[in-house]
């Protein structure tokens, strides 16, 4: 029952949401952060037992089901977890309220909007538990819906164009998803659409088989990830979005894309994964550089996030194709936190600059630290997060994906990705000296004020979140270890 | 047989041009009626050649000429309204929906 | 056995064919009418010869008698008979042709390929027509009263529509 | 030769005759009435069907008329959903009679008891004659409801197309019938498969002239479906006929070629294409048709601005998909063609719906009108966009799941019987293509929801048409999360068919 | 106390904090609570010291597991040697001075306790870099080096300059860390651990292949080259000079850079076994020590000039330690290891001393340019003598301390004549820039008057840090006295103790190339008895190549930041137009399509928007020409594909021709009539419409 509370008390929520009067925002806002606040809570509780009492063993907690949902087509309700979902969860009840809390300065069609981002964590939390394909499938789809309200009403500019762009690009990649589900059911004897047992026959399908339903699954998980070449999609999104929904499309949604990889296609075909992953390998490393020299080239401060993106889900990219490797796939669970973190913050902290000097053009800005200094020393904290720093958690993930990776993968692959991580220097760096450093415009931007209580509130979390993982990353380490080992041993077959 | 046969078919193609070509509304009903007769003609042979059994043919053909005539008669309505909203029955006007 | 061919269907399918090809290609739509009532007639006619006398009695009496006056009614209605040089074939003249063309000599190379088409004919007795009624009552009794159903669409469909309204 | 009367078994068909009673209760009612009495005449309608729908959940099943009248599964499934479609065309058609149809109502209202009369008849028959009669029973009426605003030159427009083609298309297909009785010796579709045993009709000097009749066949019944490249009159008369009669003839006239196609071509003639034939030869005929139902329906609706015309093309596509499960050819892919109809009747519907009810109150049918509807009229703009995205097959709404099913089928049947990879290819299209339909789908929600300025209209619809929207989405959304009670009705189908599981 | 020694590196930490959260307003209990945290450090450090003194150079180690995966740790821990003790002390004294120092230097600075949170934090990083048992945690910590250096460059935010130095101080050592992270994850693969003596036992015991192992001695002095500013990425330690002068002479002087010496040194074990890793030490070190002595020759910025002083100073330990390496590799004794680290010591000492001077000489008149300078002794003699002080040590003038630390350097490179005459060439050099700046700031006629007027002694709280120095600067040296017996080199070692002989004809030697070098000097500079203008007209590309930095930003610029930023924008550029829709692709490709069919010019541009998308609309656009809205056409269509399908079934020409003939046949005559037609119809409306009129 704890797996589904957690997905249906957002969508309790909605409709609670969507009982109240229309002009009471203030009631609305309310309702929605405390509605969120349960799955919040429960999702803490829920990675606090784990790690207490189910992260030894690597087999699923808080098992629902299976239940026959649909029984003709052998569909069933079918919920658990393990040290990969858990932190994922956890990731989601965070944001989510975070997000929540961030969204209060939404001034039109409030209503809609808390309605719509219940809506959608509903769909978050069911992908991370579910483990009936069609159930996947089904949260995984939820999602779009919402998402591409979210970012169709209340984006930026071209938020028509964006939130088609993003509908479709991950429609398109869903059909590939759907038809190498439906291959595997229909291969698999008996049919089924257990995840948790397609793990364990898939492998003995035909070599043409798996490598198909493999790349087919890979094309549709990349482009939520995003790699590389299917990455166009995200800074739309990102840019056009509002912010909290940049939060969410990049603190959770991109994490669905390794998130499924690791959960499904990569434990399940092993021999493809095997032939494959230089070449995914390949296009980590592109992603990696090429995302952070798109970055350089950026002018918008959020797209310049967005594409820092690609970069660091390029590192996950990495460390999926380094899949022997204990160490590199714990990396990419600590990245794929990280990254939420960290992104998610910078999102917000370009949000609120955002909404008070109404424009996110880098040159417009100089000298911000001498105004807001406490808004700086964040933005500044989380640049060097985001570029690796140590003692904060992107350096953890980033240093595990490389050792890791660089053990099992081209070493001169692996030197080229570590690149990355200057040209992550280089665009973080260049984005706080011309925003916050040199001289400051005091007739133009003299009424700045600094980030309020709210937004405060928002960040400040994530920071202590970065930090803590940055420091002591052994409890999450120890969440997902038997989890992880057993996956490479399932991956090793 | 095959003379019959080949004479629906003759008379079905007639009327098949007709249809495709008249510009007058009414001329593509009478082509119409063409194409049922031929098949028509084609029930009828097949049930005196090929099936002994039955009289099917003949009582599909007539099922034929009577929906013939209902969706002569129809369709001569529907004529009629066309010729009161254009003055005419040329099939040149009613073309505006396309695309 | 092949089946004699008569005199009669040549002549038979000569008009049926001539007029049926005036009928598509005249002008005036009037004088098509009157060719499609002779073609139809010869239909008939060529019923008679497949023994099938009821039919023709129906299609003289359905045809001739009552959709041919309906359609020079319409004709009369709708063209003020001044015989009006309309142009009376469309754009797709020669597609058209071409794909009439195709499908009569295919249809009839398609025709003369099947052989078993050809080696017997009915022996139906010339009593057809009460045959013919015993089946409507029996095995197509159903059929019958549907149609019957159709036509009172056909008709309350065709009243609705060419009422004039008062308003 | 002695004639034994049949045994009749009216009971079987008592909806049927009800309904054509009814047909006549309405008219006269109507006439008697002044034909001033308000929506009287709809609700008698409604009321009518309703009662007809009661009657066939009372029948059992069984045959009547001896080979002319069977009522089984399939039968039983395709007249609800033609009851169902009745019933919600009628539905949304009480703001049309207001304003537009106030002297017909009552023919109106026959005309479309009728059509359905002629459906459900359809579904019953296993003959040729009756499989005929059924269709021009379905749609004479329809030809004259399309012309039924007759001061309306759209409206006539599509009439006489309407009429043109499925005239033209109903010639095409006796035309086809003759030639398959002379091959079969009968018009009785059972006899027929019989007959095709016979080694005389095996693939030899017969099949040329079969592939004749059945192309003439496919075209008429390809006509019903609007199935390229017999589409093309489909978007003209939707376009032109008012909305409750386009809303029927997407699912009535769809349903009714349906069942046709799916007694004729799958079950009468499941013998020619298994035994000797080339087994994807046929399959992948279809299986074209389906891809360019898909791929046409879908492209040409993109850039459609009239939203009539839009849920026409896309009603082409969906027609594709539906024939996608009809390429199974299998038990499960015959039952996934009815849930997929099932379900269209609800998402099309009240689609449709929803279109009429905003056209009585402004007289437009194009998409910008519905220009920031989202302000003035949330809920009505909610309900569309479930409607279009449950079309457009998004889950949890049941329209994903219809297509879950049908491809399910598919892939089912391609991974099992050797040489049918074109079947993926198929299966890749069709999924490729739900990405296309859903830029125009979105495309609506996208005016409704994002533009920023407020319409000047706020919906108001009238109670039977609220109903309808409510039917539809309450159709959508349950049977998205609760679809086994229609699964293992569609299941049932197949059962009366006759497969090799 | 040896135990307790990772409070040395918390207590900064402690202060950082503390003064980020609580402190923050109370700027002088800020710095105070800094200072303490910093002076308990070093005595703490300096009890560390005597335990090591007296406990003969046992390590001490202490780990904690910090991630633990299979066959992979990664730890956190203190590891404990001489090395490490003296480091300690050279950075807490150097920390204390500085941190006291800067009570009067920034007093007037409206951020002052971030400052001092700054200082705390970077010494923080430095003291747990010097602490750490692993290269796990040392790079942890060398990171955090660099960005604090990041925050305290850039500390004068305002400054453009300064915001420009800080980012390119960061880069660039990012480089060389880049470097640095590719060695630890060769360690780490092929050691399966981090751990120094683990990493250096299986060093020792052969089991890394020798290619490896010089791969990782020289990816590991790439971390060393950008911290500790050698060649090629020297780059930036100048320009750092934008930061607080105070900062500079912590971070710049003697702490930060003097890392990357310290890393080599603690890898030495390493570099023992690669004789050409060691080799490319050694030559990075003395090619850095030359070039960044003739390019102090001839600067005018007085923190410059002792920037590159540091890049040549660090060049030479570097040096040292390299053809230690390499001397050792080849199964010789060599005094290289002592020589570097001493002389790491010793200049800490002095060149803190020397950058703290320079900040009380800016401080006085408030600009950095030499040439405003001038007879300052008389205004501010503290400052002045200290600082020659430390000029006499830095250019190696017995007996102070940079003699001894020098001297045992030119030992080192005995046997390798050509370093012997670089180092010496250098010794030489360097004593006449300091003493160039020596007499240009504090000697002669005021060039200034104003500035000259304004300038004054600094107050006590920055001179009493200088005079510790300068007695630092005096006496350091003198633990190395080769006649001692338990000197330096009998305490910080490698592998097993080596006493150098003392030489006395190479003391003398290299005393007299630095006598000659202040000589020159003062000949040039305080008695103008050789005119500088004319060596400098005579040698104008040379002198121009020196003051120039021999080009070196502006050939980065070129080769390296330009295109990386051509590269990202064309990226951009690619990423926006190309991969984003195929536009181009699909463009050209339509483009071509729409020459043909001419119909849909207009839609290009409005549809080129999104490939997929385009695509489909385009075809639509196409299709609509199937949707005439003419009945008839629409029931040709349907008759035309009926026989189409009817014909190609027909079996002879099937079986003849194939089908795709066939069709293809088939459609072309099809549109070939249609186009007929089109031509034929054309050319009766055109007739046709006058008729129609009438």
């Amino acid at each position: 029952m704890l797996l589904s509370s957690l997905i249906y008390v957002p969508l309790a929520g909605m409709l609670l949401v969507m009982l109240l009067p229309k002009d009471n925002h203030k009631l609305i806002r309310w309702t929605a952060l405390i509605v969120s606040l349960i799955p919040m809570v429960t999702s803490f509780w829920l990675t606090y037992d784990y790690f207490i009492n189910h992260a030894a063993s690597s087999a699923m907690a808080y098992v629902e089901g299976p239940f026959n949902w649909i029984p003709t087509l052998n569909v069933q309700y079918y919920l658990g977890v393990d040290g990969i979902s858990v932190p994922m969860l956890f990731l989601t009840g965070l944001l989510s309220t975070i997000s929540l809390l961030a969204s209060f300065n939404i001034k039109v069609r409030v209503k809609e909007y808390f309605a719509f981002f219940l809506l959608l964590e509903t769909g978050m939390m069911g992908v991370f538990a579910a483990l009936d394909f069609f159930l996947f499938y089904v949260f995984w789809e939820i999602m779009l819906v919402p998402m591409y309200f979210l970012i169709g009403i209340w984006g930026g500019p071209r938020k028509e164009y964006a939130a088609i762009k993003f509908f479709l690009y991950t429609l398109f990649g869903s059909i590939f998803m759907l038809v190498a589900i439906l291959v595997l059911y229909f291969t698999s004897e008996p049919h089924t659409l257990n995840m948790l047992t397609l793990i364990q026959t898939a492998p003995t399908l035909s070599h043409a088989l798996q490598m198909t339903c493999f790349i087919f699954f890979f094309i549709a998980f990349a482009i939520k990830v995003p790699v590389w070449p299917f990455h166009t999609w995200l800074p739309d999104a990102h840019v056009q979005a509002p912010t909290a929904v940049s939060v969410i499309l990049a603190g959770v949604l991109l994490k669905m894309g390794t998130y499924a990889m690791l959960r499904i296609s990569w434990p399940m075909f092993p021999y493809a994964l095997r032939e494959l992953s230089f070449w995914i390998a390949v296009l980590g490393v592109i992603g990696i550089i090429y995302g952070a020299l798109v970055s350089i080239a950026q002018k918008d401060l959020k797209k310049l996030v967005a594409y820092s993106s690609v970069s660091h889900m390029g590192f996950c990219m990495l460390s999926l194709a380094a899949f022997s490797s204990v160490t590199a796939i714990a990396g990419c669970i600590f990245q794929m936190v990280s990254h939420g973190l960290i992104t998610g913050a910078l999102f917000l902290l370009v949000g609120v600059l955002y909404d008070r000097a109404h424009t996110r053009e880098i040159a417009a800005f100089g000298g911000l630290g001498v105004k807001l200094p406490v808004y700086t020393g964040l933005m500044v904290m989380f640049g060097m997060a985001s570029l690796g720093l140590p003692g904060m958690s992107g350096f953890v993930s980033e240093f595990m994906i490389f050792v890791g990776s660089f053990m099992v993968l081209n070493k001169v692959l692996v030197g080229v990705a570590v690149l990355g991580v200057v040209l992550g220097a280089t665009y973080i760096l260049r984005m706080v000296q011309n925003v916050f450093l040199g001289e400051f415009d005091l007739a133009r931007w003299g009424n700045l004020t600094d980030i309020g209580k709210r937004e405060l509130v928002t960040v400040i979390p994530l920071a202590i979140l970065t930090l803590a993982v940055g420091i002591y990353p052994k409890p999450l380490e120890f969440l997902m270890s038997a989890t992880l080992q057993n996956l490479v041993n399932l991956m090793a077959r | 047989m095959f003379y019959y046969l080949a004479l629906a078919a003759m008379l079905f193609s007639i009327g098949l041009f007709g249809v495709l070509t008249r510009r007058n509304t009414i001329g593509i009903l009478m082509s119409l009626e063409l194409m049922f007769n031929a098949a028509n003609i084609n029930f009828v042979a097949f049930n005196k050649f090929i099936v002994t059994d039955g009289l099917t043919g003949q009582i599909f053909a007539m099922f034929i000429i009577a929906v013939a005539a209902a969706e002569a008669a129809l369709g001569l309505a529907i004529v009629l309204l066309i010729y009161r909203n254009w003055r005419g029955i040329d099939t040149e006007h009613y073309n505006v929906m396309k695309w | 056995m092949e089946h004699q061919i008569s005199s009669a269907f040549w002549v038979l399918s000569f008009v049926i064919l001539t007029s049926a090809i005036l009928l598509v290609s005249l002008k005036n739509v009037f004088h098509c009418a009157l060719f499609m009532v002779l073609c139809l007639f010869s239909v008939a006619g060529i019923f008679i010869l497949l023994d099938a006398e009821f039919l023709a009695a129906a299609q003289v009496l359905i045809y001739v008698g009552a959709v041919s006056i309906l359609m020079i009614f319409a004709i009369m209605l709708t063209n003020n008979l001044t015989n009006r040089v309309i142009k009376q074939t469309n754009e797709n003249g020669l597609v058209s042709l071409f794909v009439c063309l195709s499908f009569a000599v295919g249809a009839i190379m398609l025709i003369s390929k099947t052989h078993s088409w050809n080696y017997r004919a009915n022996e139906l007795g010339h009593d057809n027509s009460l045959i013919l009624g015993k089946y409507l009552m029996t095995e197509f009794m159903l059929p019958f009263e549907v149609i019957s159903v159709l036509l009172l669409a056909a008709m309350i469909g065709a009243i609705a529509l060419a009422r004039k309204e008062r308003s | 030769m002695d004639f034994p009367f049949p045994e009749y078994n009216l009971q079987y068909m008592l909806p049927e005759i009800f309904l054509f009673v009814w047909a006549l209760v309405v008219i006269s009612f109507d006439l008697l009435s002044k034909r001033n009495n308000g929506s009287t005449t709809g609700y008698l309608t409604l009321f009518g069907i309703a009662i007809a729908g009661l009657l066939l959940g009372l029948v059992g099943n069984g045959k009547g008329f001896g080979k002319m009248f069977i009522n089984d599964n399939v039968a039983v499934f395709f007249k609800v959903i033609f009851l169902g479609a009745a019933f919600m065309a009628v539905g949304s058609s009480f703001g049309v009679m207001q304003k537009k149809i106030v002297n017909h109502r009552g023919e109106f209202y026959a005309l479309l008891l009728m059509s359905t009369t002629g459906m459900m008849f359809l579904s019953s028959s296993q003959e040729l004659l009756s499989i005929y009669l059924g269709l021009e029973l379905t749609t004479i009426p329809l030809f004259a409801m399309a012309a039924f605003y007759k001061d309306d030159k759209l409206s006539v427009e599509s009439g006489i197309k309407y009429f043109i083609i499925g005239a033209f298309s109903s010639a095409l297909m006796v035309y086809g019938m003759s030639f398959l009785y002379g091959l079969t010796g009968s018009t009785d579709l059972a006899q027929m498969k019989v007959a095709f045993f016979k080694t005389h009709l095996q693939f030899g000097d017969m099949g040329i002239v079969m592939i004749l009749a059945l192309i003439m066949l496919a075209a008429g019944i390809g006509f019903k479906l609007a199935l390229p490249p017999f589409h093309q009159w489909a978007p003209d008369v939707y376009e032109g006929a008012p909305t409750p009669v386009a809303a029927f003839l997407s699912v009535g006239s769809k349903g009714a070629g349906l069942i046709a196609f799916a007694k004729i071509f799958v079950d009468g003639l499941y013998a020619y294409h298994s035994p000797d034939m080339a087994p994807n030869d046929w399959g992948m005929l279809i299986g074209i048709l389906a891809i360019a139902a898909m791929v046409l329906g879908n492209v040409l609706a993109i850039r459609q601005t009239n939203i009539k015309r839009m849920l026409a093309y896309s009603s082409i596509a969906q027609a594709g998909y539906i024939m996608i499960g009809m390429v199974a050819l299998s038990a499960s892919g015959i039952a996934s063609v009815g849930f997929y109809l099932f379900i269209y009747l609800f998402a099309n519907m009240g689609a449709f719906a929803a279109v009429a009810v905003f056209e009585d109150m402004t007289g437009s049918c194009q998409i910008k009108s519905y220009a920031g509807l989202a302000r003035t009229s949330p809920f009505f703009s909610a309900v569309m966009a479930v409607f279009l995205l449950s079309l457009a097959g998004i889950p949890p709404l049941a329209g994903f799941l219809a297509k879950y099913y049908v491809f399910a089928s598919v892939v089912d049947v391609a991974q099992r019987s050797a040489d049918s990879s074109w079947m993926y290819w198929m299966v890749g299209i069709g999924l490729l293509t739900t990405v296309f339909a859903l830029f125009y789908y979105a495309n609506v929600i996208k005016v409704m929801f994002f533009s920023p300025e407020t319409s000047p209209y706020k919906v108001e619809a009238p109670l039977p048409a609220k109903a309808v929207l409510a039917i539809g989405v309450i159709g959508v959304l349950l049977f998205g999360l609760y679809p086994e009670p229609i699964l293992q009705f569609a299941t049932g189908i197949s059962s009366s068919l006759h497969f090799m599981p | 106390m040896t135990e307790h020694a990772y409070l040395i590196g918390l207590l900064p930490l402690l202060s950082f904090v503390m003064i980020v959260f609580a402190l923050r307003w109370k700027e002088k209990i800020a710095s105070g609570f800094s200072i303490a945290c910093i002076l308990t450090g070093w005595v703490m450090s300096v009890t560390v010291l005597i335990e090591q003194l007296s406990s003969h150079s046992t390590p001490y180690e202490w780990f904690y597991k910090f991630i633990n995966f299979p066959g992979f740790n990664l730890e956190i821990g203190i590891f404990i040697d001489p090395l490490t003790a003296v480091m300690l002390v050279v950075v807490t004294t150097v920390g204390s001075c500085v941190q006291i120092y800067s009570l009067g230097y920034m007093k007037d600075d409206p951020r002052f306790s971030r400052f001092y949170a700054y200082l705390s934090l970077f010494l923080f990083s430095m003291l747990g870099l010097i602490l750490a048992n692993n290269y796990f945690m040392i790079f942890i910590f060398w990171e955090l080096v660099g960005l604090t250096s990041y925050l305290l460059i850039g500390f004068w935010f305002e400054k453009r300059s300064a915001a420009l130095a800080c980012k390119k101080a960061f880069i660039t050592t990012r480089i060389g860390d880049l470097g640095f992270l590719i060695g630890l994850f060769l360690i780490g693969t092929y050691c399966h651990t981090f751990n120094y003596g683990d990493v250096f036992s299986q060093a020792a015991s052969g089991i890394i292949p020798l290619g490896v192992l010089t791969a990782i001695g020289i990816f590991i002095f790439a971390g060393a080259v950008g911290k500790s500013a050698q060649f090629p990425l020297h780059v930036w330690l100048p320009d750092a000079m934008e930061g607080p002068t105070t900062v500079s002479a912590l971070i710049h002087a003697a702490t930060m850079v003097a890392a990357g010496v310290y890393l080599v040194a603690r890898s030495m074990s390493l570099f023992v076994w690669s004789p050409e890793a060691s080799m490319v030490v050694a030559i990075i070190g003395i090619v850095t020590s030359v070039m960044a002595a003739t390019i102090a020759l001839v600067q005018i910025d007085i923190k410059r000039i002792l920037a590159y002083s540091t890049v040549s100073q660090l060049g030479y330990m570097i040096m040292a330690l390299g053809l230690y390496g390499y001397d050792t590799s080849q199964g010789h004794h060599s005094a290289g290891y002592v020589a570097g680290t001493l002389h790491l010591m010793t200049h800490a000492f002095f060149k803190g001393l020397l950058f703290l001077g320079a900040g009380s000489v800016i401080h006085g008149v408030h600009t950095n340019d030499i040439r405003d300078m001038g007879g300052l002794y008389g205004k501010m003699k503290v400052t002045a003598v200290t600082f020659m002080i430390a000029s006499l040590s830095i250019a190696g003038i017995f007996p102070l301390s940079g003699f001894w630390s020098k001297d045992e350097i030119v030992a080192t490179t005995l046997h390798h004549p050509i370093f012997l005459f670089l180092t010496l060439l250098v010794a030489f050099m360097t004593a006449f820039y300091m003493w160039r700046l020596c007499f240009m700031t504090f000697f002669g006629e005021p060039r200034d008057q104003h500035r000259y007027d304004h300038a004054h002694e600094s107050p006590k709280v920055m001179t009493y840090p200088l005079l510790f120095l300068a007695i630092l600067s005096v006496f350091a040296g003198w633990v190395a006295i080769p006649w001692l017996p338990h000197g330096f080199s009998s305490f910080v070692y490698h592998g097993e103790i080596h006493h150098a002989s003392p030489s006395w004809a190479l003391m003398i030697i290299s005393l007299t190339v630095a006598l000659s070098g202040i000589g020159l000097a003062y000949l040039m500079y305080y008695k103008k008895s050789i005119s500088y203008e004319a060596i400098g007209q005579r040698f104008r590309p040379l002198y121009n190549l020196f003051y120039n930095k021999y080009y070196f930003d502006e050939l980065y610029q070129s080769i390296l930041i330009n295109p990386i930023m051509a590269i990202a924008r064309f990226m951009w550029t690619f990423d926006a137009k190309i991969i984003d829709g195929f536009v181009n692709l699909v463009g050209w490709f339509t483009i071509v399509w729409a020459d043909i069919k001419m119909l849909f010019d207009a839609y290009i541009i409005d549809g080129a928007v999104n490939g997929a998308g385009w695509i489909v609309r385009q075809a639509g656009h196409l299709l609509r020409f199937t949707q005439s809205g003419k009945a008839q056409t629409y029931a040709l269509s349907i008759g035309a594909i009926a026989v189409l399908f009817a014909i190609s079934k027909y079996e002879i020409i099937y079986l003849t021709v194939g089908w795709p003939t066939l069709t293809a046949l088939f459609v072309t005559a099809l549109l070939l009539l249609k186009l007929a037609t089109r031509y034929f119809s054309a050319d009766k409306q055109m007739s046709g419409s006058k008729t129609q009129e009438d």
